[in-house]
């Protein structure tokens, strides 16, 4: 095995540079270095102004997704050596303004997770006295998939859709409307279709399908949006068929 | 003085090229499954053709039959039964994705929707085959 | 009610032709396009075919199949133009130019299965 | 050029903590404005790294009596006896309520909450939701949030200062992080939810972002920081990363060995070695004597010298790919896809890694430090209820717990106070802009990189203030630190953009590690016994009579830390001998 790799990596500094650019840097290679080990082994010891997000590197607090060798990674779950001989680049991801280097701006996700209501609605609360809500073990299963999201965004850089058209919901968010309306708890799903089934909610979605073959959590969101797109179907033909059924 | 609080809102958004479904095979793949559609519009056009020339008579009717057989409909028609296939095929593999049926609160595997799809497809597949060629 | 839009009218028609046509056209396309044409198979004699068209149930299988197939492919093509070109600027005249091609095909089927003698 | 704006109720932090200390807030008084100012995007936070499990007691056979013991046990008697007692008593109540916001915890068959044994509680009383508890929590609590408009988030901002006037904490100072704007937020409360410091250490299972930013801002404020001595650590991480390997590896059989392949436990008192697991004994032992019973392994030369240190395995690979899966699937997924080994086939190099800081900034039971208008929960905070050793699954309802307390009591106070004077606020605000210019952005000359100190204070808080602690090291590494305190000064900045920039952040983090350090290390000089965590090769006793005390650390005007002690407070449970394996 090489000793080293070569990474090719975004720079772009807003201040100074009108768009973004590589800079390529020489890196040990170990069994167990993952691309953010490789990062920041540069930060450290090379040039301490390369700028990247990360936090946990174990996978589960979301932040450290670049696009590596063209592909959305969570870097701290992809070893260096799978690139062998190399050179690996890693990019900022895909879809997304570029802020600083490999960090982009990821606002607009945020707003719509808010917009999609992504909280447990009830007709009517129950008090903490009254104890649980039951709910099986395999009412939960029903949605656990979708509550595994991490929000890493993974998913908004392989979809194509999400990239020529930056309205589009997304597939995170919609898993994630999905998952409280697969709660047996949750009482909300017509409130989260009034927002979902506007044009750029749900229909936008041409089922590309990618965005569940780079999910590192296995949440599927392109399932969770064929199945909204099912549910407001069916709303759709019982509104039809039942205009006065108010709700 | 630009001093370093100075606020640089500028962000740089990339521009998606018109060929990004060249860039990844998967890509393309969803490509060529939407491209199918133009296929599925073209056996419309040529079954409302094939009743018209019925509609009209024998020499019509013997005229089209001729018109199928020149090469280049022959490898469009072949062209197009690729394509349907693919159509096919990729419909009801993503199919119990948008259903996700369960029964008794367990999740019903891919393969149990997806088998009834294909074994439907062959019977009636055959069915249409056997009317057609049993006179 | 909050507003929405027609968008589930057009994808059950969408859906419903893509399921159609996964289970009926490629056997219709080999048949007809090729076995037939190539000679593999001997087809339906010019009279038996005619015959098994004056059925209703035929007529009404052949404008369900090309009605449903046209609107899959409306939704589909309409999509693909959006994306695969980045025009859906052009938002209006796609629309007209797909739904409306479906909906003039429609036409079309019912007239021709209509006036079968 | 100084931006400004002003809220109601100003939190630090948006982890567990946090997130439950804003919702608290707005359920008492809609009408309050808070803000959530966070470093990270809230779900970022650590809090979403935990995996076992949060304690209260549902289940019939249990009662609070006997959680109560257990964690006052587990203390090792330092805990405060009224802290405790409510903990335990509002934990369930807040474990409920987060289920009744979605908090997808595991069930029963019949649909009621699922309960875990975990360990050291007697009973049945973890809940959990799958091995991604931490997870589930922060995802529910920062989606329930989104719900309350009169939350207003700062994210990605980094807090540098408190802002004090008249001897009351009225805002913050913070970076915003994108633009590098200098902001200062105004505000009649501030909570501090910062959580823990645990990368002062090398090996730790801490993320990057827990840096003891919140205890040094309460430390340089005035606030005193309590029991900081007592560090825990969790014998099985993995060398370099510091991920955690769950004890359920080892209570599903897994063995330890040294570098000679010998089960090395038997030599230190815990039991003699069985094919199978038993309960309390060898590989089951209590979590701190299987750290000390590595340190001496170290010493005889028996570990094994890896790539980031000395080493000890643990050994999986006997119970077979089939228990594997079935059983640890989450070990094996760690290891393979975050450290490229297998269980199956090779053994896991593991070594003892800083876990958890009992200590913090010192509050009473609503969350109020001695500092009028600041309050902290979580692990920034000790309400004293760890004492000298953390039990596992208490953290997590802890934050529950004393973040609603926390909240409801600042709404309070906030509700009753003036409008802070702006003009006062304001000076102080450009005091700190400038602060920062002079000393990172615009400054030329120095030499000193970031992670060289860095690395030079990691490794002397290992070697002085680790598993087990001596005078003389302790000395020598409280020297240290006021060495690197002083090369901080001449740390050199390769980056002088505003946008994101992140040396800037760890040059600040730096610094707060460095006084964190200090306080660690001069606290744990003063205590001449050993207790709990905290264990002393020159004072291997414990002794109630002098150190039956929290001690409190307070920043004295040359920067140098002083420490006094603060009674415990005993209510009904005398202090005890702490028993393992009998
Ligand atoms: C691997 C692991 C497993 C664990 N498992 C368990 C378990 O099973 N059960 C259990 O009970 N406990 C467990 N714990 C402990 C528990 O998870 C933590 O103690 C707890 O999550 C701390 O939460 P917090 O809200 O106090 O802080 P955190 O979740 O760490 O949040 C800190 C917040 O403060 C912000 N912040 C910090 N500094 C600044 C600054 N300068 N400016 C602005 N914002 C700032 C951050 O952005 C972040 O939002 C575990 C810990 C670890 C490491
Ligand atoms: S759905 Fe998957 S890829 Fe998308 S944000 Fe969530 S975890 Fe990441
Ligand atoms: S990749 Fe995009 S188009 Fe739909 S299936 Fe996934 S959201
Ligand atoms: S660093 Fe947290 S997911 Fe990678």
């Amino acid at each position: 095995m090489a000793d080293r790799i070569t990474l090719k990596v975004t720079r772009y500094d807003p201040g100074r540079d009108h768009e973004p650019g590589f800079q390529t840097y020489e890196v040990p290679l170990r069994k167990d270095w993952v691309v953010l080990d490789a990062l920041n082994y540069v930060k450290d010891k090379v040039d301490g102004s390369l700028s990247f997000r990360w936090s946990c590197r174990m996978g589960i607090c979301g932040s450290c997704g670049m696009m590596v060798n063209g592909e959305p990674k969570l870097t701290c779950a992809t070893f260096v050596s799978e690139y062998m001989p190399g050179p690996v680049s890693v990019e900022p991801l895909k879809h997304f303004p570029i802020l600083r280097d490999l960090i982009v701006d990821i606002s607009d996700f945020l707003e719509k997770l808010t917009k999609v209501k992504p909280w447990l609605i009830r007709e009517e609360e129950r008090r903490v006295v009254d104890g649980e809500y039951l709910q099986t073990p395999e009412q939960a299963d029903t949605f656990r998939q979708f509550s595994m999201c991490i929000n890493c965004l993974l998913c908004y850089a392989a979809c194509p859709v999400y990239g020529l058209d930056p309205l589009f919901t997304g597939p995170a968010a919609i898993a994630l409307a999905q998952r409280y309306n697969t709660d047996s708890r949750d009482q909300g799903t017509n409130e989260r279709l009034d927002i979902l089934s506007q044009h750029d909610g749900i229909w936008g979605c041409t089922f590309v399908g990618d965005c569940t073959r780079v999910c590192p959590k296995h949440v599927d969101p392109a399932g969770a949006i064929q199945q909204y797109k099912l549910t407001a179907a069916k709303e759709w033909i019982k509104s039809l068929l039942m205009p006065w059924g108010g709700r | 003085m630009a001093g370093p609080t100075e606020y640089l809102p500028k962000t740089f958004r990339p521009r998606v090229s018109t060929y990004w479904w060249l860039g990844r095979w998967s890509y393309l793949k969803f490509i060529l499954r939407e491209l199918s559609s133009i296929f599925i519009a073209w056996f419309v056009i040529l079954t409302l053709l094939q009743i018209s020339a019925l509609k009209r008579g024998p020499a019509d009717y013997v005229q089209l039959q001729e018109w199928l057989r020149r090469p280049i409909l022959v490898a469009l028609n072949a062209l197009s039964l690729f394509f349907v296939v693919f159509h096919t095929v990729t419909w009801f593999n993503l199919a119990p994705k948008a259903m996700s049926i369960r029964v008794r609160g367990k999740p019903v595997s891919n393969l149990l929707i997806t088998a009834p799809n294909y074994l439907a497809w062959l019977a009636i597949s055959a069915a249409v085959a056997w009317l057609l060629l049993r006179g | 009610m909050g507003k929405r839009s027609n968008e589930p009218f057009l994808w059950l028609l969408f859906s419903a032709g893509g399921m159609l046509a996964a289970i009926l056209i490629p056997i219709h396309v080999f048949l007809f396009g090729l076995a037939f044409p190539l000679g593999w198979l001997h087809g339906p004699s010019y009279q038996s075919l005619l015959e098994l068209l004056k059925q209703p149930l035929t007529r009404l299988y052949f404008f369900v199949l090309c009605t449903l197939s046209l609107f899959h492919w409306a939704h589909r093509f309409r999509y693909t133009l959006y994306d695969g070109l980045q025009i859906k600027h052009l938002d209006e005249l796609i629309n007209t130019f797909c739904y409306g091609g479906a909906a003039l095909g429609t036409v079309l089927a019912a007239y021709l299965l209509w006036r079968i003698p | 050029m100084l931006d400004v704006s002003s809220h109601d109720v100003l939190l630090v932090g948006g982890g567990g903590a946090g997130l439950r200390a804003a919702i608290a807030i707005s359920e008492a008084d809609a009408g309050l404005s808070v803000a959530i100012v966070s470093k990270v995007y809230p779900m970022r936070s650590h809090t979403v790294s935990a995996e076992g499990g949060a304690a209260g007691v549902i289940h019939p056979d249990d009662s609070l009596e006997e959680h109560i013991y257990d964690t006052i046990s587990g203390g090792d008697w330092l805990c405060d006896q009224d802290a405790v007692e409510t903990f335990v008593k509002e934990a369930p109540e807040e474990l409920l309520r987060l289920e009744h916001w979605g908090c997808p915890w595991s069930r029963q068959e019949d649909g009621h909450i699922a309960v875990r044994p975990f360990g050291g509680m007697k009973k049945t009383r973890t809940w959990f939701a799958a091995d991604k508890t931490g997870f589930h929590l922060l995802h529910t609590l920062f989606q329930t949030s989104l719900k309350f408009s009169a939350i207003t988030r700062y994210d990605e901002y980094f807090v540098t200062r408190l802002l004090i006037n008249d001897g009351c904490v009225q805002g913050v100072v913070a970076i915003e992080l994108a633009t590098g704007r200098i902001q200062a937020i105004i505000a009649k409360a501030v909570i501090l939810c910062t959580g823990g410091c645990g990368r002062v250490f090398r090996f730790t299972t801490n993320a990057s972002i827990k840096t003891g930013d919140g205890m040094a801002l309460a430390y340089r404020a005035g606030a005193p920081l309590k029991d900081m001595e007592f560090v825990q650590y969790h014998p099985t991480g993995l060398p370099f990363t510091g991920i955690l390997i769950t004890e359920a590896a080892r209570a599903e059989g897994g063995y330890l060995l040294n570098k000679e392949g010998y089960r090395y436990l038997q030599d230190y008192n815990l039991g003699t070695p069985q094919p199978k697991p038993v309960l309390r004994s060898m590989e089951l032992g209590p979590r701190d004597r299987l750290s000390q019973a590595f340190v001496k392994e170290q010493e005889q030369g028996r570990t094994s010298e890896g790539l980031y240190g000395p080493v000890v395995y643990l050994d999986l690979r006997h119970l077979g790919e089939k228990v594997i899966n079935a059983r640890l699937p989450f070990v094996r997924e760690l290891c393979l896809k975050y450290e490229n080994i297998d269980p199956v086939k090779e053994l896991i190099p593991v070594r003892p890694v800083v876990h958890y800081m009992m200590g913090g900034v010192h509050t009473d039971l609503n969350g109020a430090t001695p500092l009028k208008g600041l309050y902290a929960a979580g692990e920034v905070a000790c309400v004293s209820i760890n004492g000298a050793n953390r039990l596992g699954s208490n953290s997590l309802p802890e934050l529950l717990v004393f973040g609603a307390r926390a909240g409801r009591a600042a709404a309070a106070f906030a509700a009753g106070q003036q409008a802070p004077n702006r003009r006062q606020i304001l000076a102080q605000a450009l005091d700190e802009e400038t602060r920062l210019h002079d000393q990172f952005l615009q400054k030329s000359g120095g030499r000193e990189r970031i992670s060289t100190l860095r690395d030079e204070m990691q490794t002397t808080m290992e070697k002085g203030a680790g598993i087990y602690r001596r005078g003389d090291l302790l000395t020598h590494t409280a020297g240290k630190l006021i060495e690197l305190q002083e090369r901080l000064g001449s740390v050199t900045l390769y980056d002088r953009s505003h946008v994101f920039n992140t040396e800037l952040v760890s040059a600040l983090e730096l610094s707060f590690m460095l006084d964190v350090a200090e306080c660690i290390t001069h606290a744990a000089l003063q205590r001449t016994e050993s207790r709990g965590a905290h264990q002393r090769t020159d004072f291997p006793a414990r002794n109630d009579e002098r150190f039956l005390a929290h001690s409190l650390v307070y920043r004295q005007t040359d920067g140098r830390p002083r420490t006094e002690y603060l009674p415990v407070t005993i209510t009904r449970w005398p202090p005890g001998e702490r028993v393992y394996g009998r």
